[in-house]
């Protein structure tokens, strides 16, 4: 069969990169050959122009036992402990079908994170809709929840933290990024990486249907004109059989049966088995004949392209097949030997003794294309607003306006669908700056949270991405948490388009000072490029997943107030930023500027001082500012609870919207009981941070003195109605 | 004017529930089953006296809400 | 005493469970469905979670599963069987329990606190808590919303065989304070040799207050007074 | 052999997704809806070619396993 342009398009491969095939294969390839080619070549698989910037991250530290690389980031928390986590996109599946894509977004980072030895012990996710009034946001949001939900609950891991936003950049191309965190013994992590000749390759879990084989199963069905037309489907996720798998997984990894293992992931078995072979500088033999298949007639481009849920692959060691049959087999899952190890460093793929595909394994992994794509530097911007001009609002319009907003509403009808509880370990749950989950069995947790910030990216890619880290690395302390690593998911529009192009390399630059300032390495992560189309790209959006470790939990730290008569000391200093920030955005649709500076310095000793101050235990209630300023920081630390606040107006600042709206870094909100007030003064003096006695707790009422009053029940009601109402 | 309507997977879209209730059917003895498809049923009474107008009536409603038709197929029939 | 935790695959709130017995010092032990017998129990506890996926109706196919056989039998001879919420629901499945457990009003899966008032505390289950007593105990279900017939009704409140119910913080047992659509705000009942107990509220999810209270403890002591 | 089995809530039984089907159909406009009942719809084929015996099957499988007759109904119909 001749293979022609329109089907080198379909698989999106560029001719130039299907001529490079040819020279580098010396032959022509056959259609199974052509359908690798472009699984392993394409973006998703190949990083082509992520990853001369990727390079850059600082991936290495005290903690760190695995980096990018492997399925999932390893670190080290003490004790023979380790934390395996990474996020990861599901975008436009979800678009597409929200519930099963968002289902399977959580099932595939699930097996990232067993697949190495891991149990998952906490799912977060991080979700980006087009703004409330779109025809299609309502029942994206809806699909997209219940499929998280749908997926975590089952399988029976909660769903501990997220973020949830709209913006009109995502109308067209919504964001999905599922992030899971497993717990292993450090001294039994699983890698993908073969070792040794002849040992049997074993395919365990889920039938391979035609799930997801795309535009380029189209393609196929026009050359074989015998075969009935074959619709790209949809995945559809099976919870049930991923607790099975998960479970029979975990129970093989007791023993040493395995050599190496991997996840059926995107481009399925393909993937999988060139990515543990060419890491093993192995070669590999496939029966495909041997493929427990869901659907008649499969084919064997079918068989490799597949992106059926539920699936893994399994190196074992010699004479282990029996006893590694016997567990999936309790668990009712297919185990079929489907290939073995060999030294070619080939990929062969046989069917019924046929060989019928041959590809050197180092032309699907080292040698697919990397680019260096053009791009283009973003300025910081200019524009100044006019404040002058813009119409006068009272405060207290001000903060009911933001805590109105579908951005600022509380997301509880979200996050009571998630089974927030299930493992008996979540000692805080969604509605804190991070969530805690306890080691199982030990006094320690870890404190995880995710975030974004996309209008200060879009702004300023650099100061953006250094903001993001900040932000995420805040919310760890806010709990008490020393912040650890991160796992990243970079979603970005087309990266043939050169200002997307520099929007993320300057992101990456921006994450990447950060990071090193922070000593906080990037241990994992994911590149989702083509968001939105080339003409109307999405704003960046790269997403920050983090862990922060707290050596003996005693009592969980969040934001709640606890008492009356405590004083609010504000932390870091305050200089009114409010371009790009949320009161301009809600009040006055404006979204301009630059975004805040974030100076690395002040973050670092204010973050790690107001970490001292909880350690010691002098801290009632802590809170980081982000998104609206001190007002909104301070109103989320009353709400629900039953205790408010008396603000003084402060003194300096003339403007007052300056003050309680402005977005400058670095601050924290920290509630003090009056006998640690000297205490926690001599902390702050000692370290040289700048704060300010504000007020203090009172009952029942938030209020700034000679301004606004209005009882926290009020603003509880004014922040709970949104979603209700939706 | 009352009409029925079977809604279900598409052939080649993993249907993980069937294969569940298949297994246990033939684990409780049942073992003349050969094969069992399962999906969603709605009974639906119309308005409207004139068979192809209320049958477009519920055709729309498939499309609109009742069926997905990424993953599903639907049938309609007059009863 | 000895118990044993009933697992189907697709059971999640195994492990919690049996660390809850275990903290309670119970001998506790885990029984594979495929399994044909049972350990000498004087408890026998079917968890929470999906089993098989929740697939045709929640509990519907591990009622059919081969342990559950034994499980009738040693409920017949009076052995103390706990069901939590997937396990309450494969009791009505099994007939062990009368009624059934319908989707939530709202169509929606819960997962929160909610309080529950002790209506009968004269069981083997119950007798640690006061008459009345509030309980917030966290429920996590899809299909909690328990449905049974008029006569069925009757003869759970003429013979005092309902647990407990939804109620708010203050004890009031109105649609407010019903979370699933229950009828009569039902959250709990026994059989009617009151050795069987179903119930869609955790306990096994409070008896820690570093992760939430301690108020699920007295189901446990109830049991081994 | 093959029959279909429909699977209904028994009419005193609350269905509240009904209900929100109905109300969503109403909202977006398919207003000459009268009424709607929701269900579960089974295709069964049987390894038999006695209609009497292999009827008899499929309702030993309904009553078995597909519908729970507390609350549920059922029709075979063979197709
Ligand atoms: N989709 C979601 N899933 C789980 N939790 C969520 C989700 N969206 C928001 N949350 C929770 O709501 C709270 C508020 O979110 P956010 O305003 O983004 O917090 P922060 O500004 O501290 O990062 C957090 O505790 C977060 O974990
Ligand atoms: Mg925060």
């Amino acid at each position: 069969m001749k293979i022609t342009n329109q089907i080198i398009q379909k698989h999106g491969l560029k001719i130039d990169e299907y001529k490079n095939i040819i020279k580098l294969l010396k032959r022509e390839p056959n259609l199974l050959e052509l359908g690798i080619f472009s699984a392993m070549w394409n973006e998703h698989c190949s990083y082509k122009s992520s990853r001369i910037h990727l390079k850059n991250l600082p991936t290495k530290g005290k903690q760190v036992i695995q980096g990018p690389g492997e399925n999932a980031g390893v670190i080290d928390i003490g004790d023979n402990d380790a934390i395996i986590f990474k996020i990861e996109s599901h975008n436009h599946p979800s678009y597409i079908e929200p519930y099963q894509g968002a289902a399977t977004g959580v099932g595939g980072i699930l097996r990232d994170v067993f697949t190495m030895g891991a149990r998952p012990i906490a799912l977060l996710n991080s979700i980006h809709f087009g703004c409330p009034e779109h025809f299609k946001t309502k029942s994206l949001l809806n699909g997209v929840v219940s499929g998280i939900g749908g997926y975590g609950n089952c399988i029976g891991i909660p769903t501990v933290a997220g973020e949830t936003k709209f913006n009109s950049t995502y109308n067209e191309n919504i964001l999905v990024n599922a992030m899971a965190v497993g717990h292993a013994r450090k001294d039994k992590i699983f890698y993908s990486k073969a070792k040794g000749l002849n040992k049997s390759v074993v395919y365990v879990g889920s039938k391979t249907g035609r799930d997801g084989i795309h535009g380029a199963s189209m393609a196929s069905a026009e050359f074989d004109e015998n075969s009935e037309e074959k619709k790209p489907t949809v995945q559809v996720g099976d919870p049930f059989t991923e607790k099975l798998l998960m479970e029979a997984c975990l129970e093989l990894m007791k023993d040493n049966s395995i050599i190496s293992i991997q996840d059926m992931g995107a481009a399925g078995l393909t993937s999988s088995s060139v990515e543990m072979a060419s890491k093993g500088e192995l070669g590999i033999e496939l029966y495909l004949d041997k493929v427990p298949c869901r659907e008649e007639n499969m084919t064997p481009y079918e068989m490799m392209l597949s992106e059926s849920q539920e699936r893994m692959l399994i190196i074992l060691e010699d004479g282990k097949e029996k006893h590694a049959k016997e567990i999936f087999k309790k668990w009712d899952l297919d185990f079929v030997i489907i290939g073995k190890t060999t030294d070619t460093k080939k990929l062969i793929l046989k069917y019924n003794d046929k060989i019928e595909g041959e590809i050197p394994l180092d032309l699907l992994a080292s040698k697919a294309p990397i680019y260096d794509r053009k791009w283009l530097k973003k300025k910081l911007p200019k524009t100044k607003i006019n404040f002058k001009s813009l119409k006068k609002i009272k405060i207290k319009d001000a903060l009911i306006k933001i805590l109105s907003s579908p951005n600022h509403s509380n997301k509880n009808w979200i996050t009571d669908q998630y089974d927030q509880m299930v493992m008996c370990d979540t000692a805080q749950k969604s509605g804190a700056d991070a969530a805690l989950i306890r080691i199982h069995g030990k006094d320690k947790a870890i404190a995880v949270s995710v975030d974004s910030s996309s209008n200060y990216c879009k702004a300023h890619p650099l100061s953006g991405g250094k903001q993001i880290v900040c932000e995420n690395w805040r919310n760890l302390i806010s709990v008490g948490a020393k912040p650890i690593a991160i796992t990243n998911c970079l979603n970005f529009g087309n990266p043939e388009n050169q200002e997307v192009m520099g929007e993320f390399a300057e992101c990456l630059i921006g994450i990447k000072e950060s990071c090193e300032f922070l000593d906080y390495p990037v241990v994992s992560g994911n590149v989702s490029f083509y968001n939105g189309t080339n003409k109307k790209n999405i704003s960046p959006t790269p997403v920050i997943g983090g862990i922060g470790l707290i050596k003996k939990l005693e009592k969980p730290m969040n934001h709640k107030l606890k008492d009356e008569n405590n004083h609010i000391l504000l932390i870091g200093k305050t200089f009114g930023h409010l371009e790009q920030s949320v009161f301009l955005e809600e009040n006055y649709s404006i979204i301009d500027g630059k975004p805040p500076e974030i100076n690395l310095i002040n973050e670092k000793n204010n973050g790690e001082s107001v970490l001292e101050i909880i350690k010691n235990n002098l801290a009632e209630s802590v809170h980081d500012i982000s998104t609206g300023g001190l007002l909104i920081a301070l109103s989320e630390m009353t709400m629900g609870g039953s205790y408010g606040v008396k603000i003084k107006k402060p003194k300096k600042l003339t403007n007052l919207v300056e003050y309680f709206f402005g977005e400058d870094q670095s601050r924290y909100v920290l509630e003090i009981k009056k006998s640690n007030l000297e205490n926690v003064e001599k902390i702050l003096k000692d370290n040289n941070i700048y704060y300010e006695n504000i007020g203090v707790t009172q009952k029942d009422y938030f209020e700034i003195e000679k301004e606004m009053k209005i009882t926290i029940k009020e603003l509880y009601n004014i922040n709970n109605q949104w979603y209700n109402n939706y | 004017m009352k009409f029925s309507v079977t809604v279900t997977l598409k052939k080649d879209v993993l249907d993980p529930q069937g294969k569940v209730v298949q297994n246990t059917l033939q684990n409780i003895g049942m073992d003349s089953l050969k094969s069992i498809r399962q999906g969603k049923y709605f009974e639906i009474e119309i308005n409207d006296n004139e068979e192809t107008a209320a049958k477009k009536k519920v055709d729309n409603m498939c499309k609109k809400l009742l069926a997905n038709l990424i993953i599903e197929d639907y049938k309609i029939n007059k009863i | 005493m000895n118990s044993s935790v009933i697992v189907f695959p697709g059971s999640n709130c195994d492990r919690d469970i049996a660390v809850a017995l275990e903290k309670m010092q119970f001998k506790n032990q885990m029984v594979w469905h495929k399994e044909t017998s049972l350990p000498k129990s004087d408890l026998i506890v079917i968890p929470g979670g999906f089993s098989y996926g929740d697939y045709l109706r929640s509990g519907a196919i591990a009622g059919k599963s081969l342990i559950i056989k034994e499980v009738i039998k040693a409920a017949n001879d009076g052995c103390l069987v706990l069901g939590i919420c997937n396990g309450f629901q494969i009791l009505t499945e099994t007939g062990l329990l009368k009624g059934a457990l319908l989707r939530n009003k709202n169509l929606k899966f819960i997962n929160k606190d909610t309080n529950i008032k002790v209506i009968n505390n004269n069981t083997k289950f119950t007798n640690k808590y006061k008459k009345d007593q509030i309980l917030k105990i966290n429920i996590a279900h899809n299909e909690g919303n328990y449905f049974t017939n008029p006569d069925h009704l009757k003869e759970l409140n003429d013979e005092n065989l309902i647990a407990f119910k939804y109620c708010d913080d203050k004890g009031n047992l109105d649609e407010d304070a019903n979370p699933n659509g229950s009828l009569k705000n039902i959250s709990g009942i026994f059989n009617s040799k009151k050795n069987i107990l179903g119930m869609m509220p955790h306990p096994e999810r409070m008896i820690d207050n570093l992760i939430s209270n301690t108020d699920g403890v007295n189901l446990f002591s109830s049991i081994l007074n």
